[in-house]
């Protein structure tokens, strides 16, 4: 179950169809709304751009983003990782998709308000994390994941879910 | 393109220098692969103890029948209650604090149950090695096999036997992954997830890898009887995992394990279901699996490994807990023992019930009480019987389901005062009866974190 | 999310449109200052259940004596046996579910514990804004006036107030600062704190912010009784915060709160100890405060503020609970339900128990036992029922502590059980007594979260 998530229940529709992983030419159409999209919304906001920069900084010019930029600096990676590190996956091209998804549904969420107070992270963006640990991590936990397959590798955040920040 | 996929390079830092077949039993051989996780699992000889777990050393003069030098604790004379709620069985003969796999078969071999009573092969399922021994038994079907060795007197089999738990009996030795290696966990599993509505479950193909790291250690941490002539290793899980069920289930069959000498009652003795307990409790709920906690990850070079030292994690807080507990060790240490000490309390309240039912009708009976006049209370003493042991024979001291564990105890409480009543002739006929304790059986163990 | 980093946030200055000065107890003109609490605050009128709490909203007839058209969930129609436990009380007259804040003053006004039982002033401590009230009575005395108000009739006083809990009960008007301003917490801490060795201890002055959002609630949300004819608001904390300390406390005071009608026996009846049970659970271990779980912060444009609508945080998991705990809010819930299941079953297990003492109790007087005979079954019956009762009473259907809740009960059980059994001439006594259930009295609720 930890390779697949469930979701993280809040009920906000728009959200939920966004919970599923995203087939390649869905992921198209989307990459193509995302580009419109924060370029609309970076009209109005210029947060939507800092999805593209990798300061983090840039990612609190949401306030509802405060939170987990003050709890970063005092994690263990507040000097190591940047947000990006770990919310984005390996590779230009995914990372910039990644940027592109989020920045369309969390300047839509921020402008409509549409997004729970307790902020979770979706199970899209919780594979890319899982996976982003591995980045940095990966000759360390080789052993202890020798005995999974693919599709039930072991899941760093069941433990150190707070390494980023509380 | 799926972007989650992690690479799948060289995954395997081990440096092979044995090839490992299906048939080495011998830790040693799989140790020269594994060098770190052979010393680790060497380990698992120390003997340190915390307030209610862990084990002593304690000396003793090694005789012909017991060569022991070193022993754990001896429980009946810590609390010698035991032997009053035992009494007629094995158990109220010998029976001490447990202590690290190491000893798993020198500590069978050598208890007074095993020296002073005629005991099944089934003993060995649980306390030595027993994959390629039950594999050669039943010439390459295991199945076959676990039915010879149960069928064999336990001198007999303990001769085939050389080895306490070993690398195979968790481990294929060509991948590595975890996989179950006892018929009557399979056969266990398959009846209690058909009893949730899950049809032909097969652990070994079914179950996920974090399932598995609670799994292998459910082929033994569990209560067990042994069924019909056969002595077939059989755990009570056909209708759930809760001491309800398994109740239900032996009641059901008929099953006794002895008659109680002093009341002649037709009683239940529970043994060390960690496993079923276990998943009562918020740990499995939230995908918290044995493993996690009694074999934690530790750092050897640039290596991070499964502690192989499977052990009390009060001796290893750090590394077992503060992974996801951002407190002190002092103060997971104290939040363990505030479960502990309550679980203790309640305890022994339980079984101060039922050793005064015990009495009660023993004295009833040399009173000259017909087996109908006793029915009543025998009925509600062997239910508390069983209840109360359940969770005393639960190696956490409550700390695996605190909530269970008192909810249990608190019903074997009530049933022993109400066998003692009915021998008084009263009997309760409540207005309004109990609200059930718990949902129809689910299974937690494979709930996720999220 | 660590919830002393989100206090910071919440530090906002909000435009003063009025001067609040230190008698101004309507919450309407604090709403000017601060109109998005206010809003939150006057939701309490909100009427909606969960499983367990909540309340649901009943039509009923106004009439003259009781103008109410709505109330909540009768409790003594929906478990008859509470009319049975207290019989000859006034709770057995009239009993219902909790409902919100907004509702405290004339649910106290209309119950029929009021209209029908003479009640002091004392009454009004937690059901009305009497901040002002007293410093009046008492020409600028807190405390003085807490006594005048407790020695006038319930009829006299409440004339007196207007408002049910409003922002000057909890708030200094100038920096809007948490602040006790009932008397009898600030000397029910006072006693307590002495217990562990602290002394003098000033709530006002010695508290940390985290704690006063928990000991704002505390003023109400605990076991008090009317000590001697002054009817002083008590809090029986003098040994400890435990239901056993709180027992050893009224019996070396000599307390009843009525003589049961069925038994003679002096019985104690225990009310809303939320702030006691709390402090025995691993929330309040970990520095949880009971406004970081019914008032949690929410979004108000872009501010965070405390949510103002204190309610069941079962209708508000995502901010109550998802902050802390990275689990659906089904899951959540479910884990919330899994407790109080067990919790509602052991309740009836004890309070069955507590029903037949009762029952044999009365028939043993019919049957013209003397007050020696009775004795020691009538002293168990008290135990057990303030046991029972103190859990019962608690709101939270066990989940402040599920631990100690469960601990009580089982307790509670063997109680009442040994009661009956003591009418049949038979008295336990065990070879070995239970191990102490809790360390000596200790302060949780002023432990870190580290
Ligand atoms: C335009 C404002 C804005 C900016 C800039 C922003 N966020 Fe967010 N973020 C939001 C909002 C609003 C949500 C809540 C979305 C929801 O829950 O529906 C959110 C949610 C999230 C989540 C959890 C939900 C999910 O989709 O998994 C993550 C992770 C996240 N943000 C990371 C980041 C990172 C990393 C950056 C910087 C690269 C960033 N955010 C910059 C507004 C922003
Ligand atoms: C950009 C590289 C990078 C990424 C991505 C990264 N880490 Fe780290 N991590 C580091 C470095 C460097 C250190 C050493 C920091 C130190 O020793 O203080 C570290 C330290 C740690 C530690 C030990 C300190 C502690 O907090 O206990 C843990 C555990 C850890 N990382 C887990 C993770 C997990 C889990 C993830 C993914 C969710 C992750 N890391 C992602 C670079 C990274
Ligand atoms: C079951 C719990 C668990 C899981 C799952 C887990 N870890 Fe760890 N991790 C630990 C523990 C315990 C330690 C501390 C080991 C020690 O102190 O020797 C640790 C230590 C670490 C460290 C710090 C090593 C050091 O001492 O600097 C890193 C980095 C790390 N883990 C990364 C990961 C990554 C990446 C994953 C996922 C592939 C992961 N962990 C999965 C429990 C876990
Ligand atoms: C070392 C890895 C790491 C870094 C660096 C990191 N995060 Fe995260 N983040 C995580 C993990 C792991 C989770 C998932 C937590 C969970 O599942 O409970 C998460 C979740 C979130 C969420 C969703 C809230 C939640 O708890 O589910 C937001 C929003 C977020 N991160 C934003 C940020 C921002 C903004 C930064 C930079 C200031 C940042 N993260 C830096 C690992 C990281
Ligand atoms: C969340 C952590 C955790 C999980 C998960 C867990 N345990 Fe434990 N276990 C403990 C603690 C803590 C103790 C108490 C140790 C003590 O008192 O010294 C304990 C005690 C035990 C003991 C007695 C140990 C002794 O020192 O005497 C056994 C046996 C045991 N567990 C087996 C299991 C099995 C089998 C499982 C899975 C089915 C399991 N545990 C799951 C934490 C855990
Ligand atoms: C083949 C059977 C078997 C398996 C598999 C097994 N155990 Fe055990 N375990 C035992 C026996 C038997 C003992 C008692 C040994 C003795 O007292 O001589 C024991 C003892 C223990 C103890 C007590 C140690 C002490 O100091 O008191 C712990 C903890 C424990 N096991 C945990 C586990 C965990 C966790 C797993 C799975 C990873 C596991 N066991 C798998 C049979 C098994
Ligand atoms: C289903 C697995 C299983 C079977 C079958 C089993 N054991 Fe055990 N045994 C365990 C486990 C697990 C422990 C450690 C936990 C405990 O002691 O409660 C243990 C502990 C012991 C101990 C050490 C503690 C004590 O009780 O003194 C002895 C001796 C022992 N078993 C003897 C036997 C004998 C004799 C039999 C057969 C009649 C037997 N076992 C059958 C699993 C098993
Ligand atoms: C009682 C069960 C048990 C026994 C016996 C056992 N292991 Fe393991 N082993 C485990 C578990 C559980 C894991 C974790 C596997 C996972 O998470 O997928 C593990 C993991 C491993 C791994 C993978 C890397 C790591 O550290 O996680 C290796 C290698 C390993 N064991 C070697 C051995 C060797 C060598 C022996 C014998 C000396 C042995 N094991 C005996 C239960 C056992
Ligand atoms: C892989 C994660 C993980 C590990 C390892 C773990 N826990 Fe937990 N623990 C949890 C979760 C999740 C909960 C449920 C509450 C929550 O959501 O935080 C919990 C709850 C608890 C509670 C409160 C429940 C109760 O019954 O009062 C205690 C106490 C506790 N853990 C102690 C321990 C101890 C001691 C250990 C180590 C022996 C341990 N935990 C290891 C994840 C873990
Ligand atoms: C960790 C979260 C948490 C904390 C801290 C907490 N509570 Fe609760 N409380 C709950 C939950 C959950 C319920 C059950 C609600 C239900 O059943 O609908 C509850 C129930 C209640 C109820 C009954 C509510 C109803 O809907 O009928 C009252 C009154 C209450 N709590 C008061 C308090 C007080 C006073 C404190 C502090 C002394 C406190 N709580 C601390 C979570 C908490
Ligand atoms: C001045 C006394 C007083 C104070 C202070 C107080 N309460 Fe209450 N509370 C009450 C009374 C009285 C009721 C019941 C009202 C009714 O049923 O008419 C109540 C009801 C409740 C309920 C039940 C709501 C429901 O739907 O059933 C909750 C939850 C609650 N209070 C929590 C709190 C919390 C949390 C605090 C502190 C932040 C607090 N209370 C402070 C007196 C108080
Ligand atoms: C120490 C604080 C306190 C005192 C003094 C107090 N109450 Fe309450 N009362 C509460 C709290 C808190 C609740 C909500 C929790 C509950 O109902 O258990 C409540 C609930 C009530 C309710 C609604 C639920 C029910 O019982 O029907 C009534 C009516 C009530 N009280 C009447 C009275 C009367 C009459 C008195 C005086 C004899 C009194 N109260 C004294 C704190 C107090
Ligand atoms: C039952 C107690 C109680 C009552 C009544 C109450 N409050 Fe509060 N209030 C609190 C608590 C608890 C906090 C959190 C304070 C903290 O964290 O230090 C708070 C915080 C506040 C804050 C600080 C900002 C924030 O949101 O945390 C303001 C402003 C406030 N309340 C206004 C009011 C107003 C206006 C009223 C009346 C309409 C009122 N309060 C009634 C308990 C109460
Ligand atoms: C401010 C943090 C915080 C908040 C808010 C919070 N919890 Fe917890 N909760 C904890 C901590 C800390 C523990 C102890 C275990 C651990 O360390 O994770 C815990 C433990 C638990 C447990 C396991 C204990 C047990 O008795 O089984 C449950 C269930 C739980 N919380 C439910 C809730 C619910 C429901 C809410 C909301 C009404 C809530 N919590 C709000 C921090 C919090
Ligand atoms: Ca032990
Ligand atoms: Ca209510």
């Amino acid at each position: 179950m930890y390779n697949q998530p469930v979701a993280p229940g809040n009920d906000i529709g728009m959200i939920q169809a966004r919970q599923n992983g995203f087939a390649a030419p869905l992921l198209l159409a989307i990459v193509a709304g995302a580009t419109v999209g924060v370029g609309l919304y970076t009209f109005g906001y210029a947060q939507g751009a800092s999805y593209m920069t990798d300061n983090p900084q840039a990612c609190a010019n949401c306030h509802v983003m405060r939170e987990q930029l003050e709890g970063w600096r005092k994690s263990s990676h507040g000097k190591v990782a940047v947000c990006n590190d770990c919310h984005t996956p390996p590779g230009l091209g995914p990372k910039y998709v990644t940027k592109a998804i989020n920045g369309f549904f969390h300047s839509l969420a921020f402008t409509t308000n549409h997004f729970p107070d307790q902020i979770r992270i979706t199970p899209r963006n919780f594979r890319v994390t899982e996976s982003s640990c591995l980045k940095c991590h990966s000759d360390l936990v080789d052993g202890i994941r020798g005995t999974r397959t693919d599709g039930s590798d072991v899941s760093c955040i069941t433990c150190h879910r707070s390494v980023g920040h509380m | 393109v799926n972007i989650f996929e992690r690479k799948q390079e060289s995954r395997n830092p081990f440096f092979r220098v044995v090839e490992l077949t299906d048939d080495v039993d011998d830790p040693a051989v799989w140790g020269k692969n594994f060098p770190l996780h052979y010393d680790s699992y060497k380990r698992t000889v120390d003997q340190e103890r915390t307030r209610y777990g862990g084990s002593e050393a304690l000396r003793r003069l090694p005789t012909k029948v017991d060569p022991r030098s070193v022993v754990a604790q001896n429980k009946l004379e810590d609390d010698p209650r035991l032997t009053t709620i035992w009494a007629g069985y094995a158990f109220a003969t010998d029976f001490r604090e447990e202590r690290g796999h190491a000893y798993m078969l020198v500590d069978q071999r050598n208890t007074r149950r095993v020296l002073e009573f005629k005991q099944p092969g089934t003993c060995l399922n649980c306390h030595a090695s027993t994959y390629t021994t039950m594999k050669e038994l039943g010439n390459g079907d295991l199945t076959a096999g676990f039915e010879k060795m149960n069928q064999m007197s336990y001198s007999d089999a303990t001769k085939l036997v050389e080895h306490p738990v070993s690398c195979i009996d968790c481990h294929d030795p060509k991948t590595m992954q975890l996989r179950i290696t006892r018929p009557a966990f399979m056969e266990g599993m398959r009846v209690f997830k058909a009893s949730t509505g899950i049809q032909d479950f097969d652990v070994n193909r079914d179950a996920s890898a974090q399932e598995m790291r609670s799994y292998v250690c459910g082929q033994c941490h569990v209560e067990y009887y042994f069924k019909g002539p056969e002595k077939r290793l059989t755990f009570p899980w056909q209708k759930g995992l809760k001491v309800d069920d398994a109740l239900a289930y032996y009641d059901e069959v008929k099953h006794a394990d002895w008659v109680h000498a002093d009341t002649g009652t037709q009683t239940l003795k529970a043994q060390h279901p960690e496993f079923e307990m276990y998943n009562q409790g918020v740990h499995a709920r939230s995908g918290v699996a044995c493993a996690d906690c009694h074999m934690p990850y530790k750092r050897e070079g640039g290596l991070k490994i499964s502690d192989h030292h499977v052990r009390s994690p009060l001796l290893n807080i750090n590394r077992a807990c503060q992974g996801c507990h951002h407190f002190s060790e002092q103060e997971m240490k104290s939040r363990v023992e505030t479960i502990q000490r309550r679980f203790a309390h309640s305890r022994d309240v339980a079984m101060n019930a039922v050793v005064d039912l015990i009495a009660d009708i023993k004295s009833a009976r040399a009173a000259g009480k017909t087996e109908k006049d006793l029915a009543a209370s025998r009925d509600l003493h062997r239910k508390s019987q069983f209840f109360l042991d359940y969770v005393e024979a639960e190696n956490s001291m409550g700390f695996h389901a605190p909530g269970e564990a008192l909810r249990v105890l608190a019903d074997a409480t009530d049933m022993a005062r109400r066998g003692q009543l009915a021998l008084r002739g009263f009997i309760s006929s409540p207005t309004k009866q109990p609200a059930p304790a718990n949902e129809r059986v689910q299974d937690l163990s494979s709930k996720g974190t999220r």
